[in-house]
């Protein structure tokens, strides 16, 4: 039984315990080694998950659903820690961050792997949201650490906007607990997931339903839906880019992945209003909303935190369509985001780097200048477009088919904002890979095997699914209904 | 036997046109000076023009290039080509199948091609003038053309000439609107594809508004002769085209005694003076218009045209 | 039907809390709103202490304490300095008027009991007042936070707003975790307080004034 | 046999890998285009052998690949065969061009990786036989020549072409997916066997009909969806121009037959009416365009929207007789159109490699800028001599055939009932007549102006005749022409299988006709012999020629041309392109372009010169294109002051956003 339970408590356990670690240790070289090391133990734990699954205990809980997520959180966390080793020893160069700075950013990078994993295991949903505020909250920090006038404000508004999302969200919460107990009684049960999946038929449909306004808005304002996304894109543009990587990549899916779970208790719930609609129509409104953004954005990393906003939009809407067609896709198309998005992040770092800024207008001619990572660029936004032969195009073609036989209408919405996002993109990617030369051309010795490795993967996807993940994922998707 | 018959028939009729073309040019010319109360040329003329270029050494701009020196010879080809196809006095020649009216068109079409491009070769304005000119003439001529085609067409039920001709000299035809029309377009066309008075003036040869001289004002000695030849053959061939569609009387079917052909050759030699004096008598009786207007003359002949077809699409018997 | 009296008097303190929020919405001076919220979170200390004493669950005297001690003297002290610290300028300029606030405020109660009052009875119509309560006074914190311009006050809606959350909390029967999120929620809280020392928005900025953080909103214009 | 091809294709994806690994240009070169001569050659002998019906059961086979619970499914039948040839010829004869034309390529490693993963996607994509291969290989397709018109970005202009290209191409794409979803139906079947059994509602096969126009014809280049056209194909190096125009239109007009004749089963009467008007619209509009331009490869890409619009026109009346149930004049109409889909790729391919040539050897694309190059460049001018003549449809080369049997096929639509047809018909007719006569004078221009005349430029002065390699190409692809020209009837009976499956009908064997005419319906109706023709002005030519030799005279002498008094006048004065389509300008341009001239003439005495500025407009952008464009600027702008509010603004949004759920909550029956 206890073996059963490793790889559960290595997954909490490692980063808490590195946390600790890189609070007390000195020196970038090493804490940034320790960093990477210990999200790869993670990841590692994470993977034996798929052989040793413990009981869902009253706290904790793997499933496929959540096996999905802890994985691919692990592995882009890990991805992640070897790209800011390379990042943040340039950082230290020019002098954007103090060595005191960068201990306390590897603690909270090791605090927020904990938050997210935690978030992702427990089976209580109590203990599910005190995570996520934990997670916000060590966010909140990182965004903040270059302690710029942008930096603070975006952390200021990120702060605010997160807090009373996390209120709505706990208000929520508490609304499920309520609408359980006259069925389950009063106590812990009460808020265990596993015991609210069996009995959710019999709870209080009405309550049910204000429970799901409160914690579609409150997790929504996390996962960036619009009109709750106001702090994304600041806190991507402003904080470390692999901060902006990881919370592209992962902070938004745990926060979808709470919103699905409760979308699963509504589902099971015959009096209950379907959430389907809803998050259609949140979806909808982000995708459509966040392509127009992309237009206008003169900071690289701001508009691609838009262009994340918008594929949240885009996943949403699929879990929100439902059926195993969509939901297949949206996992798909999340997986495919947070790999290829923080793929894209690390592009940018670089770029930014290179260039010494992320204004757009002063960049050009990548292609020309610097190959690799130019075409790098190129051919991440090319994937995160949706082109084939790259993974997102699978996800994109299971989701706007199977979507315009069922509601033609909602599907021209959605090729709609699809195709606004793209022509906004490449309009930018034309200035930015392409073009003569423009701005400074600074040397930056960032890593290149993270950004090339997540699209290798992408790339691979694309064409070629493994039977086992397809199976897999098809599980999850008849478990999401 | 009677493959040997056709094919010498078939080689009659492309002396034949090949020896009619210049007298044809030559009566008309005839025909006008004396309406103009002129003595006007001998008939033979033309033959004696021809002659004399034939012998006169050729004067090649600096700068003209191989495709000018084979244009004639091309041009000569397809035009010559396109008249021995046209029935005269006898229809279903040897090849007559090989090519239907449409290719017949089109075989004009590339001569003028080769014509507008050898207009192009010395690179003088007089040239371009020229050609430019004369593709947008064809640029609706050819399509009222075509239209004409389909209304005969649809009325005969076939593409190929011979075809066409024998329906249309049997009674079942009667009198019809489109055809009507189709001839009335016909006659436009052919007016301005051999560049006669009101579309352009065959007399004129220093002139601003000329296009059939401008495009060969460069050519001398034989080349130039083979293409007065051909653009007199080219007048044959629509002459004795509307001869064939609309006076289709006195035409020989195919596989009739030597009688018979002697009586049809004469019957197209009297359709050709028919056809030559009435040109010469329009010709004199109408003034020359601007280039500008041809457009809407060659517009007109488009839409008569498409009206016919139109009218045998909506029903058969129109 | 569980001891009318208990009922009444939780009934009693849950709208009292409501009360309060109006009066918070009302006031339009720095201080006054302070002592508002002091008050406030009294009011709030007290319904949990009753929560704790009618469902007999100790570990809520903690909860109530915490609301007690930490929001009901601690902050409003601490927010009292800051002012001092900041030189703010007392009265708050709002962008809605007292009146139509108050309007606002209403409609939300009013739209909270329908919501609320749609559960069906069956689910004990103490947590079901105590809800329709609660929701009426995390609409109204939420109103406050988005009609004042200046970011203590907005600290305090924000606060309000939380109140009512424990106020929803503890009138959930039995809920378990209720004292972790309460103390989870008095972090969140500090760090907002601490937040306007730490980002030394005075040194920063010239006020704490919102707009004035919003001066670098990104994308320099 | 399927697999034989995808292994080609495999072999061309690992060439492009090849291409990256090869540092030295020259060698890269001559590596990549030459394994990609011969693959694609290897594909040709496939596609014939399948055509040719040495394996005439379609050999089908599923790969592991693409859906995971699906695989991806490729099927080899007639229709892909014919058009994989095609895919393969034009491949293959680029590819030879390249061998030489490579050299003069400024920024070889932007087009060495992306050419062979280009002509991979293209023969993929006929070989694609469920929705996802499909769309995967035609999108990789655009996106790869996107790559390639992107190759020489140093030039602006080129970026924006290849960004008009890239958003029309993914427009086209989503228009496909949304097709394919109706097609495949809620649970995704996704395979085009599950398609082609199931049974569509009419209106919903009006959907797919009309998505399908858009996203093939988006790619096609279908008036109006053909802006990116003329933008993109020049911006590329000359041989993957000649690629895009000749062939990848090609794959194009593919996937709208594949659709529309296999998926979709019957059509009904008014489909025809739409593509028949598009057709039109789309050759006039096209060969209009050309005329107007001067810049070459322009006016070239302009020429094969005209070219696409005669096919769809033999495919709209292909679908009107199958409406009707008139299964030979269908079949006549079908090979029409797949006719002039070889002999367009055929002679589009050669006149870009004869534009590529004069490039590389002028460095100049605009016509008014060359002049005279006959006599510095006679064998490119000779083989770019016969490719105008065949692309404008002159006897006895091959683009007359297929315009010849669309005529036949016009021809036999009065017995159509429907009424609506019975007037279209005859004005597409028209309209097909009117552009085949501009194509005439297009073309004219294009090549007097060109090769013609005296040398406008040093550029057009110095100019040398090309390299062999590329000069095999173009000689190989006018050989071509010629054969299909004068011997139509073997061509007509190899398409004959591709008309059958799916029309279900075929023209009368045409190899058994004496003389090797060809007779589409009956000898007595209609009848063409390209052989006889072409002898007999050989004949005629050589008997003039011999006989005027013989019998009169043969000299010859220079002189300076006629000069009207003026001597040695500078070759400004020549008629020039813009010059020469005055004319038609003004004859149509007037209305179409909304052309204006304005001259401004100084006065006597005074010294500037006399100035013609003309001004047009593309209609089609302005009221299309413009008013979208600027839409979204607005709604960007519009939107964009949502980034700049303050965080209490945004705390509005979050809270307006709960009271109007909860207000539907509250009003929830």
């Amino acid at each position: 039984m206890t073996g059963m339970f490793e790889p559960v408590t290595a997954v909490l356990g490692i980063p808490a315990v590195a946390a600790a670690l890189l609070v007390a240790l000195p020196g970038y070289r090493l804490t940034a080694t320790l960093n990477v090391i210990a999200t790869f133990l993670t990841f590692l734990a994470a993977v034996s998950l798929f052989f040793g699954r413990p009981q869902p205990g009253p706290y904790l809980l793997v499933d496929d659903l959540n096996n999905v997520f802890i994985v691919l959180t692990t592995f882009v966390g890990f991805t992640t820690s070897v790209f800011s080793a390379s990042y943040i020893g340039h950082e230290i160069e020019i002098g954007r961050l103090t060595p005191r700075s960068l201990r306390f950013y590897h603690a909270m990078y090791q605090v927020l792997m904990f938050a997210m994993n935690l978030a992702l295991v427990t089976n209580n949903i109590g203990v599910m949201w005190v995570a996520i505020e934990l997670a916000t909250l060590t966010t909140v920090l990182m965004v903040g650490i270059y302690r710029t006038h942008e930096a603070l404000e975006a952390a200021w508004k990120y702060f605010i906007l997160g807090s009373v999302g996390i209120a709505l969200a706990l208000f929520g919460t508490i609304l499920v607990y309520m609408a359980a107990r006259p069925v389950i009684g009063e106590g812990l049960d009460a808020m265990v997931w596993t015991v609210l999946v069996t009995r959710a038929g019999a709870f209080d449909p009405a309550l049910l339903n204000v429970a799901f306004v409160f914690l579609l808005l409150g997790y929504g304002t996390k996962v960036g839906l619009a009109p709750l996304h106001a702090w994304l894109p600041d806190a991507h543009a402003e904080g470390p880019t692999p901060i902006s990587a990881v919370l592209s990549g992962l902070l938004l899916n745990v926060a979808l992945y709470a919103l699905l779970r409760f979308k699963m208790l509504l589902a099971l719930n015959p009096g209950a209003l379907a959430p389907g609609p809803l998050m259609v129509t949140m979806g909808l409104i982000s995708l459509v909303f966040a392509a127009f953004m992309l237009y206008r954005r003169r900071d690289i990393k701001r508009m691609f935190a838009y262009s994340s906003i918008e594929h949240m939009g885009i996943i949403t809407f699929a879990f929100g369509m439902g059926g195993p067609l969509a939901n297949f896709a949206g996992l798909l198309h999340m997986t495919m985001h947070s790999l290829t998005k923080s793929a894209i992040f690390f592009a940018v770092g670089h770029i930014a780097q290179v260039k010494g800024t992320q204004r757009i207008a002063d960049m050009g001619g990548l292609t020309a200048t610097n190959p690799v990572l130019g075409w790098g660029l190129v051919l991440g936004v090319v994937a995160i477009a949706g082109f084939p032969p790259l993974g997102i195009f699978m996800s994109e073609f299971l989701v706007i088919t199977s979507t315009f036989a069922r509601a033609p209408w909602l599907a021209i919405v959605l090729v709609f904002g699809i195709l606004v996002g793209v022509a906004a993109l490449f309009l930018r990617l034309n200035t930015i890979a392409f073009g003569e030369p423009r701005g400074a051309t600074a040397e930056a010795k960032a890593s290149y095997v993270p950004m090339f490795a997540h699209l290798a993967i992408v790339f691979v996807a694309g064409i070629y699914l493994p039977p086992a993940l397809v199976t897999w994922f098809q599980n999850v998707a008849k478990l999401l209904g | 036997m009677a493959v040997i018959l056709d094919l010498v028939v078939q080689g009659l009729q492309m002396l034949l046109v090949l020896a009619l073309a210049p007298l044809l040019t030559g009566f008309v010319r005839k025909v006008k000076a004396r309406l103009l109360l002129r003595q006007g040329p001998p008939l033979i003329q033309p033959y004696r023009d021809l002659a004399r270029l034939m012998r006169k050494e050729v004067v090649l701009a600096e700068n003209a290039s191989w495709l000018f020196r084979v244009s004639p010879y091309f041009i000569f080809a397809a035009t010559w080509v396109a008249a021995s196809l046209v029935p005269t006095f006898r229809t279903g020649l040897l090849f007559s199948w090989s090519a239907d009216f449409i290719v017949i068109i089109a075989l004009l079409g590339s001569a003028r091609f080769f014509l507008a491009l050898a207009g192009l070769d010395v690179g003088t304005s007089f040239g371009g003038i020229g050609s430019s000119r004369e593709m947008m003439i064809a640029s609706l001529a050819e399509p009222a053309m075509i239209m004409i085609v389909f209304t005969v067409a649809l009325v005969a039920g076939s593409t190929q000439l011979s075809t066409m001709a024998t329906f249309l000299v049997s009674s079942e035809v009667g009198l019809r609107v489109s055809l009507g029309l189709a001839l009335f377009a016909l006659i436009m066309v052919a007016i301005a594809e051999n560049a006669r008075i009101p579309v352009d003036n065959p007399a004129t040869h220093l002139e601003l508004t000329m296009v059939h001289e401008a495009m060969v004002l460069e050519y001398s000695g034989r080349h130039l002769a083979l293409i007065e030849l051909s653009a007199s053959m080219k007048l044959l061939l629509y002459v004795s085209l509307i001869a064939c569609l609309f006076v289709p009387w006195g035409l020989v079917s195919s596989g009739g005694a030597v009688a018979l052909l002697a009586i049809g050759v004469v019957a197209y030699i009297a359709k050709l003076a028919a056809g030559g004096f009435l040109l010469a008598l329009f010709e004199t009786s109408i003034a020359k218009m601007r280039v500008f207007r041809v457009p809407e003359f060659l517009g007109a002949a488009l839409m008569l045209g498409l009206l016919a077809t139109l009218l045998l699409f909506v029903s058969r018997s129109l | 039907m569980r001891g009318g009296l208990s009922f009444d008097i939780a009934h009693l303190l849950a709208g009292s809390l409501v009360l309060v929020s109006f009066l918070e919405l009302y006031q339009d001076r720095l201080y006054a709103l302070l002592n508002m919220f002091a008050l406030h979170a009294l009011v709030l200390a007290l319904s949990v202490a009753w929560q704790a004493h009618i469902q007999d669950a100790p570990h809520l005297y903690v909860t109530a304490a915490i609301a007690l001690v930490f929001k009901a003297i601690i902050i409003p002290v601490a927010l009292h300095r800051i002012i001092v610290r900041l030189g703010i300028h007392r009265e708050i300029e709002k962008v809605v008027g007292v009146g139509p606030a108050m309007l606002l405020g209403m409609s939300l109660v009013a739209l909270s009991m329908v919501v609320m009052l749609r559960v069906t009875a069956d689910a004990d119509p103490l947590a079901r007042e105590d809800l329709a309560f609660a929701l009426s006074v995390v609409l109204l914190g939420l109103l406050m936070m988005v009609t004042r311009r200046n970011a203590v006050s907005q600290v305090i809606g924000f606060m309000s707003l939380e109140n009512g959350l424990v106020l929803a909390a503890t009138g959930a029967k039995g809920m378990p975790l209720v004292v972790e999120i309460s103390v989870a929620f008095s972090i969140l809280i500090a760090f907002i307080v601490i937040g306007i020392f730490l980002f030394r928005i005075r040194e920063r900025f010239d006020t704490v004034d919102v707009q004035a953080l919003d001066r670098f909103r990104g994308e320099r214009r | 046999m399927v697999l034989l091809a995808l292994a080609c294709a495999a072999v061309l994806i690992t060439t492009a890998a090849i291409a990256l690994a090869i540092q030295d240009p020259a060698r890269a070169r001559h590596v990549v285009y030459g394994i990609c001569l011969i693959v694609s050659s290897a594909l040709l002998v496939i596609a014939l052998l399948a055509l040719f019906g040495i394996s005439q059961t379609p050999s089908a086979v599923t790969l592991p690949l693409g859906i995971p619970w699906l695989g991806a499914r490729f099927r080899l039948d007639a229709l892909s065969a014919f058009f994989l040839a095609v895919v393969a010829l034009g491949a293959a004869a680029a590819s030879l061009f390249a061998l030489g034309y490579g050299r003069h390529e400024p920024a070889p490693r932007r087009v060495l990786p992306f050419y062979p993963a280009f002509l991979a996607g293209m023969s993929v994509v006929v070989l694609a036989d469920d929705a996802f291969t499909f769309l995967v290989s035609w999108e990789f397709m655009s996106l790869s020549s996107w790559a390639l018109v992107m190759a020489h970005q140093g030039v602006p202009d080129n970026v924006r072409a290849g960004y008009v290209y890239l958003i029309m191409a993914s427009f086209g794409t989503l228009a496909l997916l949304l097709m394919f979803g109706l097609l495949a139906g809620p649970d995704g079947g996704y395979a085009f066997a599950y398609m082609r059994a199931g049974q569509l509602s009419a209106g919903a096969a009006a959907v797919v009909l009309v998505l399908a126009l858009i996203g093939a014809g988006s790619k096609a280049g279908l008036v109006p969806l053909h802006v990116w056209l003329p933008l993109a194909h020049p911006a590329a190096p000359s041989h993957v121009s000649a690629l895009m125009s000749g062939v990848m239109t090609k794959v194009a007009v593919y996937g709208f037959v594949r659709i529309v004749f296999d998926l979709l089963g019957t059509p009904a009467w008014w489909w025809s009416m739409v593509v028949l008007a598009l057709g039109g619209i789309t050759a006039v509009m096209g060969v209009l365009y050309a005329l107007m331009q001067h810049d070459l490869k322009r006016l070239l890409a302009y020429h094969t929207v005209e070219n696409i619009g005669i096919i769809f026109i033999g495919l709209g009346l292909a679908l009107a007789f199958r409406a009707h149930g008139m299964a030979l004049a269908a079949a006549l109409a079908l090979t029409a159109g797949l006719l002039h889909v070889f002999n367009h790729s055929i002679f589009k391919s050669l006149l870009f490699f004869g534009a590529g040539a004069v490039l590389a050897s002028t460095g100049e694309r605009d016509m008014e800028r060359l002049g005279g190059l006959i006599h510095r460049m006679p064998q490119t001018a000779f083989v770019f001599l016969v490719g105008c003549a065949a692309i404008s449809a002159l006897p006895p080369l091959n683009g007359f055939v297929s315009e010849w049997l669309t005529f036949q096929a016009i021809l036999l639509s009065p017995q159509i009932p429907s009424w609506g047809l019975k007037l279209l018909v005859p004005a597409v007719g028209a309209l097909l007549a009117l552009s085949a006569a501009l194509a005439a004078a297009c073309f004219v221009k294009a090549f007097g102006v060109t090769f013609l005349g005296r040398a406008r430029t040093p550029a057009a002065e110095h100019a040398g005749e090309t390299d062999r390699f590329s000069l095999a190409a173009m000689f190989f692809l006018a050989a071509l022409c010629l054969v299909a020209g004068i011997l139509p009837g073997f061509f007509i009976d190899a398409l004959a299988p591709v008309v059958q499956s799916l029309v279900g009908a075929r023209m009368p064997v045409q190899s058994g006709v004496d003389w090797l005419s060809i007779v589409p319906i009956a000898e007595s109706r209609s009848s063409y012999n390209g052989l006889l023709v072409f002898l007999f002005m050989l004949l005629s030519g050589a008997l003039a020629a011999w006989a005027i030799h013989r019998l009169a005279s043969d000299k010859v002498r220079r002189a300076p041309p006629w000069d009207c008094g003026y001597p040695d006048a500078s070759p400004a004065t020549q008629y020039t392109a813009s010059s020469f389509a005055q004319p038609i300008r003004r004859v149509f341009g007037t209305v179409v372009f909304r052309a204006r001239e304005q001259v401004d003439m100084p006065p006597p005495g005074a010294l500037q010169p006399a100035r013609l500025t003309v001004e047009m407009r593309d209609l089609v952008w302005d009221a299309l294109y413009a008013p979208i464009a600027g839409g979204v600027g607005f709604a960007a702008d519009r939107l964009n002051h949502l980034q700049f509010l303050t965080i209490r603004q945004f705390l509005s949004l979050v809270f307006a956003a709960l009271v109007l759920l909860l207000l539907v909550l509250a009003i929830w029956p």
